[in-house]
């Protein structure tokens, strides 16, 4: 017989203030097996916590009902109370009257009904729960990291440093990412290059790190503790072992005026090359769509030239199959292609380029080694204008969310700049100014006054040429909309900050969640911001929403924390909420009939087939069985099963069904 | 009399629009009170059985909804859910189930502002409708005699 | 009560089912619908039945309804609150052109549902009934009626009994119960007197295929017999057999629940299902289909003779008729007599 | 016929199989089913127009495994349910012999379940026209309409489950309807548990029932419940290509296609 206790919980006055919680105790008081039920403030305060566990000594409580706020929030402590209390957790559920309930209605009769319904639901299945023990699985523990910038790097160290082997795999032929094209950095002004270099030789030289570059994941199966990660070494043509990096190659190549990637298409490489003289590895790659020999069949002078014979045409992409216990990913962000607002002229007009086109005029190691001249005509600009929010909190673009780290970065540019060009004239357009950081708004404040930047708020409606002039038009807000017209050599766009082209795609592959902007999901937007809902996958930096560096790089160390938290532990604690096979009494010994189509429609391949024989070995019946260490719990299997053999623990048919019951009757 | 007050029950996945409704009640965003929600872990855990239960019960219309399509947390429960839904809905016109009154939808974990919308559009189609008293004449078996024949 | 013979005009019945109608009787009559004769509810007399052997279902479900409620109970924490069925809601009801078999199977059905307690809903139902009988002047391969003691215009179980004279001719009307005479008297006009009328000529000529007693002292050892298998062997186990039989009285009992309230149910349970002997356990004394086609036989033709002193057929054939796989009991019987 | 006949003896006398399971004449204008299990019994076996059962149902029968090796009788309809029984991991090559029927009553012996596969090809499941008016008339009416033609319909089961048995593809041990906690469909015959109980069948067969009538031939009321398999059989023609029973790729309702389209999730 059920002994049900029931915990109502005013959460303060978010629940109380609309729903009449006294008389929803007092009604599910009269249920049938429910021997003890209350109302209280804080459920989840410690004397909350202690008035459950208390019921459950006292009153002998076979089940517990909170009725609180989202079991997506608190059915983990509630759980722990009732543990804590002797009872087992899995005989603890949750009735929403927060989020599905006070929060969403006003007060009235019909919000409490909705309350005492969804109380009632939670009253049956609980009668219906069983006793479950968590499962163990082993760990292994190594981890995989996804992307080689600066998230990447720094939580992989962070992990390797902790004692546990590291799979970096990147896509682009070295490590680095975006801080690696940068030339200074705010608010300090100290050179990107010069503090990620060390980091990435780091990387290359860690024992516990597994580099694997011009890389990407091709499917991941597993779960939290126990995954199985495809990787694609697409093919470099090159053999890592035998290149010592001397760039012979890459100076004799023919094919030299492709558009280098790393800067901006503001510079040009040859078709084998490094994308950037500091890379990590230092190995070239041959880039196969423009280069001669793979277009035409004939070329190889980059192989006659090679002083160790490194060269290899033939070489195949390279499937490495690895174990891996956690997996961090550090993908980063993409930027808007600017051909996005015609209206401001970016490819029309040579001289309006973009922010990351204007680190690389900045940057030292750039096409002009820092100076700052146009596109056009290699001039140095006399006037330049930066456009602040390109494309970022625009709803009509489809942004409506701000870029974040535009406001600095401009900054920084117009300040480069005036250091640069000496008494050149740049303007800023901006809409708000968004400088919360450690020294961040002093750091813009130091543009304007001691560099005399000069800041225009306004949008800008249109650039265009007139007289070999770049005019940019928009109107300044602060003197009532003025119109203002500005005549400049030169166009900065900050553009907006955007999910990674693949982010989609990877999303997929690793079964992770992601928002509307394709950026990766959180699990909690503030409790749980680098955990994804997939257990033992993380997110560090730019790839869950534009980050700046000092917050990519805590955000990577965070990670580089879950893992090592998750790696020190030998076994792994899952929640036995997962599908079983039912078991009964000879003849039938179960009620599946080996159909086996569930196993089709498993996507975790967790359906495996048992065999029950008798004592002499003959076989009787060939039934499935789930593996509960592949098993995720979907229970599609279950809805999909015509004899109901299989069933899913926590949401089991006798559970559902009478939860439906229960909500459409009176009891 | 008083105004008909549809019952509405929601059929739903925990990890895209439960999460969705609870971000509905985090942004305070109000409707309809008609719906009651009951969680699944996956679309794919729906039975369609549970649907028909729920008309033969007295509901007047139902909400099933989960994640996107490729959105799925556990890959592909969602894309099973959908072929499974297809036939049924399909079966249930033919056999004269009113399929206005089942609201399938896709409401991701970010879309609080949808899953209130959702809600509200179907209570709102449900009081059109009317009660669902085909059904429910069927399902009050008793009220009539079936002894005979 | 002797039985009182009258003559009604062919061209009276339709004013004599109008006059049960208008006393506010329900009729049952047979009726066609997708190709089958089965008892429905008759509104008009225009729409029943005439050209048929015999019914799909038999009269049984007047008086043992397919599905009836027993009770209404209500739980509380305070206990079960219980409302029983009202008997005065059964309505009165006269089952319209009854065959001969159909109405004899009333009385297996009612030695068993009156063996020990006595069934008072039942026994209710059935005193509310009127059968009016219309004996047989055709049969086919399926009936075996004068094997089991009964005939073609055999009047045992009817209250009335209807024989046509001849194609498109007259009906005698045998008067046999106080029910009967009521309608006689009910209206005096629609049944003349009858003169001398030899009945049997008009009746069918069903041969007798096998006898029962025979069987019946064969059966008693007969439990451990291979002809069980071979005869089962195309049985599917379905239940088509004893949903059509009018002596089949196995009945489930199912609360139909609906959270505090419910309804206790009484429903039909058929012996060729699988899970009609299913234990809790998981183990079923009778796992395979012979042993459940074994039971029906033995049922019928020997533990109900031997305990009830009656046979559990009336020779209707309706098993053989329904059977999705033509299991014809007339053959399986003969095989057993001869075996 | 003689050619089947022949075959089926010479299995029976060098014991490669134990019985044939074929048609035979049953009372007056009916036939059966026939478990020949002596070479000189194969004289019984017929064939004709009249042998509508699906005998792909005895292969699941456990009194039938235990005779032996069988080998089986099969026109189209039985065909299509052995190979969807195979994909259902029912039986293998090994347990069985398929003495097929043509469409022209012609014998044709298929030594693998594969070419049995293949042979299908060119008979793929086309609903009869005859059955395809009646589903565009139900089709046409309103959905009152349609739920009171069900409702009067279904009404009158009184749950034989003889469409259940009659029906190769209901091999199920436990079926849902015999299980009690949850009673998913009411054990009582009423218009509720009728529906249920014959809709859920429906979806149960969606994307596997094979079309051979068996459930609508054998319920002793002739309710004509067929049509709710075939109205499924014509939406997954539709929305997914059309079924075609198959030993591999999986199963119509098991798998999916991401970009399976549909018109009504919001």
């Amino acid at each position: 017989m059920s002994r049900i206790g029931v915990f109502v919980c005013h959460c303060g006055e978010n629940i109380s203030a609309t729903v009449n919680c006294q008389k929803v105790a007092e009604t599910a008081s009269g249920y049938e097996g429910v021997v003890h039920s209350v109302d209280y403030k804080y459920m989840c305060s410690d004397p909350g916590q202690t008035l459950i566990k208390q019921a459950i000594k006292d009153k002998n409580l076979t089940g517990v009902v909170v009725a609180a706020c989202s079991p997506r929030m608190h059915e983990p402590t509630f759980r722990k109370a009732c543990n804590e209390g002797g009872l087992n957790p899995f005989m603890c559920e949750m009735a929403n009257l927060r989020e599905h309930c006070s929060w969403v209605h006003d007060k009235g009769d019909l919000t409490t009904e909705k309350a005492i319904d969804v109380v009632r639901t939670q009253v049956e299945k609980v009668k219906r729960n069983q006793p479950l023990t968590d499962i163990k699985v082993p760990v292994t523990k190594t981890a995989l990291v996804i992307g080689g910038g600066i998230a990447g790097i720094q939580t992989s160290l962070d992990i390797a440093n902790c004692g546990h082997k590291v799979i970096l795999i990147e896509k682009d032929p070295s490590i680095g990412g975006h801080m690696s094209q940068l030339s200074e950095t705010f608010p300090t002004l100290d050179c990107s290059q010069c503090i990620l270099t060390p980091r990435m030789v780091e990387v290359a030289q860690h024992p516990n790190i597994t580099l694997y570059t011009y890389a990407e994941l091709e499917s991941l199966d597993g779960f939290i503790g126990n995954f199985t990660a495809k990787i694609r070494k697409k093919a470099k043509s090159i053999d890592e072992k035998l290149c010592t990096g001397c760039g012979l190659c890459t100076t004799k190549c023919p094919t030299k005026k492709i558009p280098s990637e790393f800067n901006e298409g503001l510079g040009f490489r040859p078709a084998v090359y490094v994308p950037f003289p500091q890379a990590v590895p230092n190995i070239p790659v041959i880039d196969r769509i423009n280069c001669t020999y793979y277009i035409k069949g004939k070329c190889k002078v980059c192989e006659k030239v090679c002083p160790t014979k490194a060269i290899v045409f033939d070489q195949e992409d390279e499937i490495i199959e690895v174990a891996v216990g956690a997996i961090v990913v550090a993908t980063g962000f993409g930027i808007k292609q600017p051909d996005f607002f015609p209206e401001y002229g970016y490819g029309k007009y040579p001289d309006v380029i973009t922010g990351m086109q204007f680190e690389r005029l900045a940057s030292a190691s750039g096409p002009t080694f820092g100076e700052i001249k146009r596109p056009s005509d290699g001039q140095v600009p006399k006037k330049i204008v930066f456009i602040a929010c390109a494309g970022s909190r625009d709803e009509a673009k489809g942004i409506p969310y701000c870029s974040k780290i535009c406001c600095m970065y401009t900054a920084k540019h117009a300040m480069l700049y005036q250091h640069k060009v000496h008494g050149g004239e740049s303007t800023v357009f901006y809409m708000d100014i968004r400088a919360a950081g450690k020294n961040y708004e002093e750091f813009v404040r130091r543009a304007i006054e001691e560099d005399t930047v000069k800041y225009v708020r306004g949008r800008v409606s249109r650039v265009y040429e007139k007289n070999g002039k770049l005019i940019v038009k928009g109107v300044d807000t602060l003197l009532g909309a003025m119109p203002v017209e500005i005549e400049a050599d030169m166009v900065v766009l900050a553009t907006a900050g955007v999910a990674n082209p693949g982010a989609e795609e990877l999303a997929q592959k690793l079964h992770i969640s992601y928002d509307g902007y394709k950026f990766f999901a959180e699990s909690h937007p503030k409790l749980k911001p680098i955990e994804t809902n997939t257990g033992g996958i993380m997110v560090a930096g730019a790839c869950q929403s534009i980050r700046d560096i000092p917050e990519s790089v805590s955000m990577a160390s965070g990670a580089a924390v879950k893992v090592a938290c998750l790696f020190s532990q030998n076994e792994l604690t899952r929640e036995p909420l997962i599908a079983v096979v039912n078991r009964c009494a000879a003849p039938l010994y179960s009620t599946c009939v080996g159909c086996f189509l569930c196993q089709s429609a498993c996507p975790y391949q967790a359906i495996e087939r048992e065999e029950i024989k008798d004592r002499s070995g003959k076989l009787i019946k060939s039934i499935a069985k789930v593996n509960p260490g592949l098993c995720q719990g979907c229970g599609t299997c279950v809805a999909f099963c015509r004899s109901r053999s299989i069933d899913i623990q926590g949401y089991t048919h006798d559970q559902v069904y009478n939860e439906v019951m229960a909500l459409l009757n009176e009891y | 009399m008083s105004e008909f007050e549809p019952k509405v029950v929601a059929f739903v996945c925990n990890w895209c629009t439960y999460a969705g409704a609870d971000l509905t009640g985090t942004s305070r965003i109000k409707y309809a009170t008609n719906v009651r929600i009951v969680r699944f872990p996956c679309t794919g855990r729906i039975d369609y059985m549970l649907l028909m239960k729920s008309f033969a019960e007295g509901v007047d219309g139902i909400i099933v909804s989960g994640c996107h399509p490729n959105d799925c947390h556990y890959t592909s429960g969602n894309f099973q859910a959908r072929r499974r839904w297809i036939v049924f809905r399909n079966l249930c016109d033919f056999m004269g189930i009113d399929i206005r009154r089942i609201q399938f939808s896709w409401v991701s974990a970010a879309e609080g502002a949808k899953w209130a919308d959702v809600v509200n559009t179907t209570v709102t189609t449900i009081r059109e409708l009317g009660p669902y008293t085909d059904y429910k004449k069927v399902a009050n078996y008793f009220e009539k005699e079936v002894s005979h024949g | 009560m002797s039985t009182d013979k009258r003559l009604v005009k062919k061209t009276s019945l339709d004013k004599l089912f109008d006059s049960i109608k208008q006393q506010g009787k329900t009729i049952f009559a047979p009726k066609l619908k997708n190709g089958k004769v089965n008892y429905e509810q008759v509104e008009r007399f225009s729409d029943i039945a005439t050209d048929y052997i015999q019914t799909t279902q038999s009269a049984k479900v007047v008086a043992f309804p397919r599905t009836e409620k027993i009770l209404d109970y209500t739980k509380s924490k305070e206990g079960i609150a219980v409302v029983e069925i009202d008997l005065q809601s059964i309505s009165e009801v006269v089952i319209w052109g009854v065959r001969p078999c159909d109405a004899a199977g009333f009385l297996p059905l009612s030695a068993i549902f009156n063996w020990d307690t006595k069934d008072i809903i039942y026994n209710t139902r059935l005193e509310k009934t009127t059968l009016i009988g219309f004996s047989c002047n055709k049969c086919d391969e399926s009936c075996f009626c004068t094997s089991v003691a009964g005939n073609p215009g055999g009047t045992e179980g009817s209250d009335m009994m209807l024989t046509q004279l001849g194609d498109n001719g007259d009906y005698l009307a045998e008067i046999i119960t106080e029910k009967g005479k009521t309608i006689v008297d009910k209206n005096p006009d629609l049944f003349e007197t009858a003169g001398e009328i030899d009945k049997q000529k008009y009746l069918a000529d069903v041969p007798v295929k096998f006898n029962q007693t025979e069987i019946k002292d064969k059966l008693a050892n007969f439990f451990e017999n291979e002809i069980w298998l071979q005869q089962s062997l195309r049985c599917i186990g379905c239940g088509a057999c004893a949903s059509v039989c009018p002596t089949c009285a196995c009945f489930d009992i199912q609360d139909e629940e609906h959270g505090k309230r419910g309804s206790r149910v009484r429903c039909w349970d058929n012996c060729g299902l699988s899970i009609f002997t299913l234990h809790t356990s998981g183990h079923n004394p009778r796992e395979y289909q012979s042993q459940r086609w074994r039971q029906r036989i033995l049922h019928k033709f020997s533990y109900m003779p031997e305990r009830l002193s009656v046979y559990g057929c009336s020779g209707c054939g309706r098993c053989s008729r329904a059977c999705p796989v033509d299991m014809n009991i007339i053959e399986h019987l003969t095989a057993i007599q001869e075996a | 016929m003689d050619e089947l006949k022949k075959r089926a003896k010479e299995l029976l006398e060098t014991g490669a199989v134990k019985v044939v399971i074929g048609y035979e004449q049953g009372t007056g204008n009916k036939t059966r089913a026939a478990f020949i299990q002596k070479p000189e019994e194969v004289s019984r076996l017929i064939f004709d127009s009249r042998c509508v059962l699906n005998l792909a149902v005895y292969l699941n029968k456990p009194e039938v495994k235990q005779i032996g090796k069988p080998a089986i009788v099969a026109p189209i309809p039985v065909l299509r349910a052995i190979i969807q029984l195979a994909s259902e991991n029912q039986f293998t090559d090994d347990n069985l012999l398929i003495l097929g029927i043509t469409p022209e009553s012609k014998f044709v012996e298929f030594n693998k379940l594969a070419d049995v596969e293949t042979y299908l090809d060119q008979h793929l499941i086309e609903i009869e026209a005859r059955d395809k008016e009646i589903l565009e008339k139900l089709d046409k009416m309103s959905v009152e309409e349609r739920w009171n033609f069900w409702v009067e319909e279904l009404s009158p089961c009184f749950k034989c489950y003889a469409c259940r048995a009659a029906c190769p593809m209901c091999y199920c041990h436990r079926c849902t309807v015999e299980m009690n906690q949850p009673q998913w469909i009411s054990v009582p015959s009423h218009q509720l548990g009728n529906i249920e109980w014959h809709f859920m069948r429906a979806m149960h067969l969606a994307g596997r029932c094979v079309d051979c009538n068996a459930c609508a031939n054998a319920c002793p009321i002739a309710i004509p419940l067929n049509l709710l398999t075939k109205k499924t059989l014509e939406e997954i023609k539709v929305s997914f290509g059309g079924y075609k029973p198959t030993l591999t790729g999986g199963h119509i309702m098991s798998t999916f296609k991401p970009n399976d389209k549909e018109n009504f999730i919001r």
